[in-house]
């Protein structure tokens, strides 16, 4: 424990404002993967444990296809767009046949593909951990924005993912197809019975999913260590986030995300040697207080 | 007897039971209508612990349980059944009953003995007898009939051999045979058991036919009481709830 | 004898004898059982074997305990390892640091899960399904944290080191291979019959209505919060003695015992067996330990193997074997009646 | 006499291994209003499903003005035309009044759209001032009339209702009654499954009784009402 | 099976646990491939004793219980006579009680805890260790940059490392002799990253914060690398000194895009260092058989089978009981030896005089231009008084 440390950063302004920053960075990477976990799980009821593959996957793609045409632009593309049709496949031909079945058995699929998906992986791109490097458009001096410090790269990820909370967000509480996909969420036969295919919903809401994941995966890529199993860390804090913010919201995510960045940020202030734990404990705290989490519904 | 003083629930703005007072003496057979929303379920769920009143008193033989929970109130006797049946659908129905008993009997916590204990035979043999649930007695109970699950539902109140029992719409979705066959076996139980029973009925043939006394609620609120003829000539009733076909006139 | 008394007779006969017969009837097979594994020592020199149903009981009792909450009780527990970290630490520590006879070891590190099981439990059970399963994972991976943080203690990520002391007792010595392999049979079949004996019990019906409909069991004056915790306790101790073999099996503890991916394993085991059957998960453990043993025998990629298998079982199967088997006979034996 | 909207034919439909229906056949003709009768668990709310899709048929044949529907996924199913209202009505209880209407909303089967909101709120005056509601906290009744007005949100050319009249206030059921009436003024095709006798004799042009997952008479209403011997034996009239 | 290498003589079997998965697989697939290229040499030179070895090796997955697992199976099954112990950390220490319990001949080759043979409780005399051990390392690494801070008068320092045994101590051990050798610094800050944590951002900025004139880090393979990608877009190479142990090895070294000039490093593996054409040999050896360069855990590995083979030449026998007792003491020539040769020290039973030594880095080939070797005299001087220190003579 270091509460001085914690204390003296507290009082200074840059500290804070940098501490902040990076706790908001953490938490907005982690926010993107989150999302589609929580928008997974509040659609088609299903606990996504193959997440982190597709965050995995999209890092991969990114890296692959940066190597091939040295664009950035194109990389993260190739990172979204092969995660979301990854994504389809990976509904439409597995998921889609455990639904009636005990939901055991769905996490029992997503877990047989973590563990196919990590050996595809190693297979194609090989077992070392690869660099997919940062492209010299971002390689300039950090900025420093009241006092904190902070890499334009970052700026660009923070944009990213608000841009995705608020189109979400928005686009599931306004948009007919949002309201729509809610309704799938809760009563899928009612929802098909009045003429929606819900078919096409699951895959749509999957390939959202897993496009989401791959974002964060490519967008991770220039600043992360890519090797087989890298979307396990990475699955294991977005579920907290999705715990704590409530499973199914989106609000939630946002909240959830933010506030374990904040906890990582001066949590390794405070209590260098506890900070995953205190990730954890922050977890049992919210749910002794809040049992389905800061913005879940009681399940009907 | 069973009190019910000044109670009061309600959700956000909508005041469900607002203020309800009614007495159902020893051995009495209550009908509750009202219109859909009027707070009859929420009554009983006020009165069985399920939900926990903002104010009043449940009075039952002078001890107020209101506030406490459903385990307890249970124990003080009052068993109720449920509006859509709610049963254990793993369970065969003599498991069902036999595992009910040994939980009156306190005795669910026994790790030691095998289930069943002896001495929880007699009494759901009984109970199934009672109901003409003895000869689907292997039979699980997700895979019974809508009504043989309603009448699951209301063996699994009675054999705690409740003082009170409430039974939330006890017909619902079942088909006039059924439903009559069920609505006599209530009379029946209460002519033989000797216990309060109170019951929510939207099937007014029924009501009219086989209850003493009827409470009407709306809004949260007790709109009338009395005989079947009293309450068939209430235009208040005949406005909010009964409508034209079944008034006084009609019967 | 009234008709009706006569036909009550006639029904409640089967039954009454039917509970007393099974208990007898349970025994005896545990009995049976027993006396066939701790013979095969006669039978084969196979070091191997004895190693692998040495592993089967650690995981057994483990995957067994687990599927009272999971499948009796309807609590699925992502952190169920922790107790299965907890008994090996326990035991371990008590053995490096106090020296004491093993079974005083093995009472103490039972009565150390109880406490912490209770104190664990009395939060966790609250709550409900995903997030009841999440809460247990962040105990474990709390637990799992503090032994890797407090390292003067626990030796970190390094394990108790140095091995564990098993000095013999009442003629018993764990150093031996063969009386290792007795005692690990002796305690899987104890434990399994406990654990029978806990599910056909009354209290094992209260725990599967709790599973159907909790709110309903409350309505019959199930304090259905206290239920839970006992069950959560009772599984906790059983995991806990599956951390203990494992201790004596590899002769040390390490942090992965208490890591949230055993706790997953033993999903998995239940998935692959059952949880509709008493053995299912015992069927599961050899399942997936003889799955893991041979198929990293020939392939690095076992990954890919696993995650086909499992697929063929989530995909094919849509349940656990013993569950498929279970129900085809059943809809076979529906179907000999129809005919 | 117009021509069959909906046709069954010789349907067979199991839940699992246990079959539920015998060869069910039934058909409906433009503008009638069927009753579909029978006892609890004899089969009308599966027959409703397998006609929708959601309990798919093992054997048998069911089709829409001539066009094989059977086998089709529900939503094609409903696009091709029919509206199904469940026996539990299955509003979206999260959704406001307004938002449960607009899912409901597609094009006819051929494109046609009578039923824009402005003429659901002019039939169903009561809903109007809910439409901000949360549907979860309706009353019964009003969520009643919610599933049958979302159903008419898709422009449907026949209309299925299992149990339109459970659960409700004796008054709302006589609102219902009046309303369908309506409807068939409007000259709508209804099949209806009813436990309720006064409710559904007084609506109904023709009469289908189904008993133990087999068609045992079919004909029109007054000869139902004439015939004592099908009433006492499956109506419990 | 694969990699199982087949020889019509009477074989002997050399059963090998490693991590094959998982997320240093590659350290497991580096040391297997390490390990068949010697094996072939020997084999074409006639063997063990005349038997020709068929190396059996099996992935433990990195988990402890596997490895023992594995371990016993390969001697109670597979019948290997002996053991090349090529786990990591707490996979060592399973693999440790096995050899305890079957005394089967064992050689650790990756577990650089000091811990596995300076406890003398821990020592058995059938097992023993070529992987580099974490005191050395410090030693040398704790000299060298001191002799930097005394020269660029550094002294507020801050540290950064993974948060497991391995971290812990060799950062203990680091600033301790960094502390001995130069006084006046001081640690201003510590960060204790997890194990493969992906994000070192709250890291990163906190050293910036701490603004300290040099960093010590021991975080390796990946994580350094994330560490570093994250650490160059706050541009925080340009701020301080950097002295991270385990950036001078290929696995890191060519895969950072941009890798900063200047970082003071450790070697883990480099052909150009120890600067012997047989060093350069068996790294061009290796990167033609494999296509990639050698790692740590390679020469670790590749030191233990030349040991195994030389034990058993002088003793002519291939029975692990004979060769443990040759190779106590036992000096052979070795490309990785500081001198050319390499010693197994009989006892405590590690590999000593290797070549280690700390330089910078260049961002291309040969990465780092010239290295200081560290001097084994002071190295033993301190190691002696170390083991004092924690009770271990
Ligand atoms: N948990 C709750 N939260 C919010 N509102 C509720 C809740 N339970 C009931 N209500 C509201 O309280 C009122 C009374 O509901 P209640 O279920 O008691 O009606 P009821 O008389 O049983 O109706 P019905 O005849 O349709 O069963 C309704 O307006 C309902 O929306
Ligand atoms: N999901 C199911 N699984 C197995 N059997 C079912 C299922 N749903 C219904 N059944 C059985 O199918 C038969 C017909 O049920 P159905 O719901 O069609 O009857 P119904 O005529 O609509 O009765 P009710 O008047 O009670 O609504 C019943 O015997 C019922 O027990
Ligand atoms: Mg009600
Ligand atoms: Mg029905």
């Amino acid at each position: 424990m270091d509460l001085d440390a914690l204390a003296g950063c507290l009082s200074s302004s840059a500290c804070l404002v940098t501490q902040t920053t990076s706790g908001l960075i953490i938490g907005m990477l982690l926010f993107l993967v989150a999302v589609g976990l929580t928008l997974i799980f509040g659609v088609l009821k299903v606990v996504n444990f193959s997440h982190g593959a597709f965050y995995m996957f999209g890092a991969y793609f990114a890296m692959t296809a940066y190597q091939l045409t040295a664009s950035f632009a194109l990389a993260m593309l190739a990172g979204a767009a092969g995660t979301a049709i990854l994504g389809l496949i990976f509904e439409r031909v597995f998921m889609s046949r455990v639904y009636g079945a005990d939901v055991l058995m769905q996490l029992l699929v997503c877990y047989a593909f973590v563990l196919i998906f990590d050996d595809v992986v190693r297979i194609i791109w090989g077992p070392e951990f690869k660099s997919m490097g940062m492209p010299s458009a971002f390689q300039v001096m950090p900025l420093f924005i009241a006092g904190g410090v902070v890499p334009p790269y970052y700026l660009l990820l923070i944009g990213v993912a608000l841009v995705a909370a608020i189109v979400l967000g928005i686009g599931l509480s306004r948009s007919r197809i949002g309201k729509v996909i809610r309704a799938a969420a809760h009563n899928p036969g009612m929802v098909s019975a009045l003429g929606i295919n819900t078919g096409l919903i699951y895959g749509g809401v999957f390939a959202l999913g897993g496009m989401l994941a791959g974002l964060a995966g490519a967008l991770a890529a220039p600043v992360r260590s890519l090797t087989p199993g890298m979307g396990f860390s990475v699955l294991i804090e977005s579920f907290i986030v999705t715990v704590i913010g409530g499973m199914g919201s989106i609000l939630g995510a946002l909240i959830g995300a933010l506030l374990l960045g904040l906890i990582r940020s001066f949590g390794s202030l405070g209590f260098p040697l506890f900070t995953e734990g205190l990730m954890y404990l922050f977890m049992v705290i919210v749910l002794v207080s809040k049992p389905t989490g800061l913005f879940g519904k009681e399940a009907a | 007897m069973l009190e019910i003083r000044n109670l009061a629930k309600s959700f956000g703005g909508v005041k469900a039971t607002n203020d309800v007072s009614l007495d159902f003496p020893d051995g009495s057979l209550t009908a509750v209508i009202g219109p859909n929303g009027a707070g009859k379920s929420t009554f009983f769920n006020l009165i069985t612990g399920a939900l926990r009143p903002d104010s009043g008193q449940v009075l039952l033989d002078g001890v107020d349980l209101a506030g406490r929970s459903p385990p307890e109130i249970v124990r003080h006797g009052i068993g109720r059944a449920f509006q859509v049946a709610s049963i254990f659908k793993s369970l065969t129905v003599q498991e069902t009953m036999l595992a009910a008993v040994s939980a009156d009997q306190r005795t669910s916590a026994v790790l030691h003995k095998r289930f069943p204990l002896p001495e929880t035979r007699d009494r759901a043999e009984h109970v199934m007898e009672l109901l003409g649930l003895a000869g689907k007695r292997h039979r699980t109970a997700a895979t019974l009939s809508h009504g043989d699950q309603k009448l699951l539902d209301i063996a699994l109140a009675l054999v705690l051999e409740p003082k009170v029992l409430l039974l939330d719409e006890p017909t619902a979705g079942m088909g006039p045979e059924e439903r009559w066959r069920m609505i006599d076996k209530v009379r029946e139980l209460w002519e033989t058991q000797k216990i309060t029973v109170v019951f929510i009925e939207h099937d007014m043939d029924i009501v009219f036919k086989i209850a003493p006394k009827i409470v009407v609620l709306c809004y949260g609120r007790i709109l009338a009481t009395g005989t079947p003829d009293e309450i068939r000539n209430n235009s208040a009733v005949i406005d909010a709830y009964l409508g034209t076909e079944h008034a006084g006139a009609a019967a | 004898m009234t008709e009706l008394e006569a036909g009550r007779a006639e029904t409640l006969a089967p039954v009454r004898s039917g509970a007393a017969v099974q208990r007898y009837r349970d025994v005896l097979i545990a009995l049976i059982a027993f006396i066939v594994l701790a013979s095969l020592p006669l039978f084969t020199g196979s070091k191997a074997l004895l190693d692998f149903v040495i592993r089967c009981s650690a995981y057994g009792l483990f995957a067994t305990s687990l599927n009272l909450l999971v499948g009796y009780t309807g609590l699925t527990s992502f952190g169920h390892g922790m107790f299965f970290g907890l008994g090996a630490y326990s035991y371990g520590l008590i053995m490096q640091k106090l020296g004491v006879p093993i079974p005083v070891a093995f009472v103490a590190t039972l009565a150390i899960t109880a406490m912490f099981a209770a104190i664990i439990g009395a939060i966790c059970v609250r709550l409900k399904e995903i997030y009841f399963a999440f809460v247990t994972l962040a105990f474990q991976m709390l637990i799992h944290s503090t032994i890797l943080s407090w390292a003067s203690f626990t030796g970190g990520d390094q394990g108790l080191r140095g091995g564990i002391p098993r000095p013999p007792f009442l003629g018993i010595d764990l150093a031996n291979h063969v009386h290792l392999y007795v005692a690990s049979c002796a305690l899987l079949i104890l434990g399994l019959l406990a654990m029978r004996q806990i599910a056909q019990s009354p209290f094992g019906y209260t725990l599967r209505m709790i599973r159907d409909n909790a709110a309903r069991a409350s309505f019959l004056g199930i304090d259905v919060w206290r239920a839970k915790l006992t069950v959560f306790v009772l599984a906790a101790l059983f995991a806990s003695m599956g951390g203990m073999v494992m201790a004596l099996f590899v002769s040390g503890a390490y942090p992965e015992f208490a890591y949230w991916t055993i706790s997953g394993e033993g999903i998995f085991i239940n998935m692959l067996g059952g949880v509709s059957t008493f053995l299912g998960p015992m069927v599961g453990t050899v399942l997936l330990l003889l799955l893991n043993d041979t198929v990293t025998r020939f392939t690095e990629y076992h990954g890919i193997v696993l995650g086909v298998v499992i697929l063929f079982f989530a995909l094919g199967l849509r349940k656990g074997l013993l569950d498929f088997v279970a129900e085809w006979f059943a809809q076979r034996r529906d179907a000999g009646e129809g005919r | 006499m117009s021509a069959a909207v909906i046709e069954v034919a010789d349907l067979d439909v199991y839940y699992g291994t246990s079959q539920i229906l015998f060869g069910v056949g039934l058909s409906v003709r433009q503008g009638e209003t069927m009753a579909l009768l029978g006892r609890n668990g004899a089969g009308k709310s599966t027959t409703m499903k397998a006609i929708m899709g959601l309990a798919p048929p093992r054997r048998g044949r069911i089709s829409l003005r001539g066009a094989v529907i059977s086998g089709l996924k529900p939503h094609t199913i409903a696009r091709a035309g029919l509206g199904f209202v469940p026996e539990d009505r299955q509003i979206f209880p999260e959704h406001t009044v307004e938002d449960n209407l607009v899912i409901g909303k597609k094009k006819g089967p051929d494109g046609q759209d009578e039923w824009p909101i402005k003429r659901i709120y002019e039939v169903f005056p009561l809903l109007e001032p809910l439409r901000h509601r949360i549907a979860g906290r309706l009353s019964g009744g009003e969520q009643q009339m919610l599933a049958i007005a979302r159903t008419l949100m898709g422009n449907p050319a026949l209309l299925l209702l299992d149990e339109p009249s459970e659960g409700l206030a004796p008054i709302i059921v006589q609102r219902i009654g009046e309303l369908l009436r309506q409807l068939r003024q409007l000259g709508s095709t209804v099949l209806i499954a009813e436990q309720n006798m006064h409710f559904c004799l007084g609506l109904a042009s023709h009469a289908t009784v189904i008993d133990k997952g087999q068609i045992v008479y079919a004909a029109g209403i007054d000869e139902l009402k004439a015939n004592d011997a099908i009433r006492r034996r499956y109506l419990a009239l | 099976a694969p990699w199982v290498a087949r020889a019509q003589a009477k074989t002997i079997k050399i059963g090998m646990p490693t991590i094959l998965s998982g997320r240093v697989a590659q350290l497991g697939t580096s040391s297997r491939n390490a390990v068949m290229l010697e094996v072939e040499k020997v084999n074409a030179a006639g063997g063990l004793a005349g038997r020709q070895i068929e190396m059996v090796i099996r992935d433990s997955k990195g988990q402890p219980q596997e490895a023992a697992r594995v371990a016993r199976e390969l001697v109670n099954t597979d019948g290997c006579e002996l053991m090349i112990d090529a786990e990591a950390s707490s996979g060592a220490f399973a693999v440790h009680e096995v050899a305890r319990d079957l005394g089967v001949f064992c050689i650790h080759t990756n577990s650089e805890t000091s811990a596995l043979t300076a406890d003398p409780k821990q020592h058995i005399p059938n097992a023993f260790r070529t992987a580099r051990q974490g005191v050395h390392d410090s030693i040398v690494g704790g000299s060298y940059a001191a002799a930097i801070a005394k020269a660029k008068g550094l002294k507020k320092w801050a540290t950064c490392s993974p948060d497991y045994a391995y971290g812990r101590d060799t950062t203990a051990e680091f600033t301790l002799y960094l502390k001995r050798f130069a006084p006046e610094v001081e640690i201003i800050s510590e960060s204790w990253p997890k194990l493969f944590q992906p994000d070192y951002t709250e890291v990163v900025t906190k050293i910036l914060q701490a603004k300290p004139q040099a960093l010590y880090s021991c975080l390796w393979g990946g994580d350094l690398t994330s560490y570093i990608d994250q650490a160059n877009i706050y541009a925080m190479f340009s701020q301080m000194e950097v002295f991270a142990v385990n950036m001078a090895d290929y696995t890191a070294l060519t895969v950072v895009k941009n890798l900063p000039k200047g970082i003071h490093s450790g070697n883990r593996y480099i052909k150009t260092f120890p600067s012997t054409p047989e060093n350069a040999a068996w790294g061009d050896a290796y990167k033609a058989k494999y296509n990639e360069y050698p790692t740590n855990w390679s020469w670790e590995n590749a030191t233990a089978i030349m040991l195994m083979a030389e034990a058993a030449k002088k003793a002519n026998s291939a029975d692990g009981k004979k060769i443990a007792e040759v190779l106590k003491g036992l000096t052979i020539k070795c490309p990785f030896g500081a001198d050319g040769t390499v010693t197994m020290r009989g006892d405590d039973h590690t590999l000593v005089g290797y070549a280690i030594g700390w330089g910078t880095t260049i961002p291309q080939e040969p990465y780092v231009p010239e290295v200081k070797a560290g001097d084994w005299k002071t190295i033993f001087e301190l190691e002696a008084e170390w083991k004092k220190s924690k009770g271990y003579t």
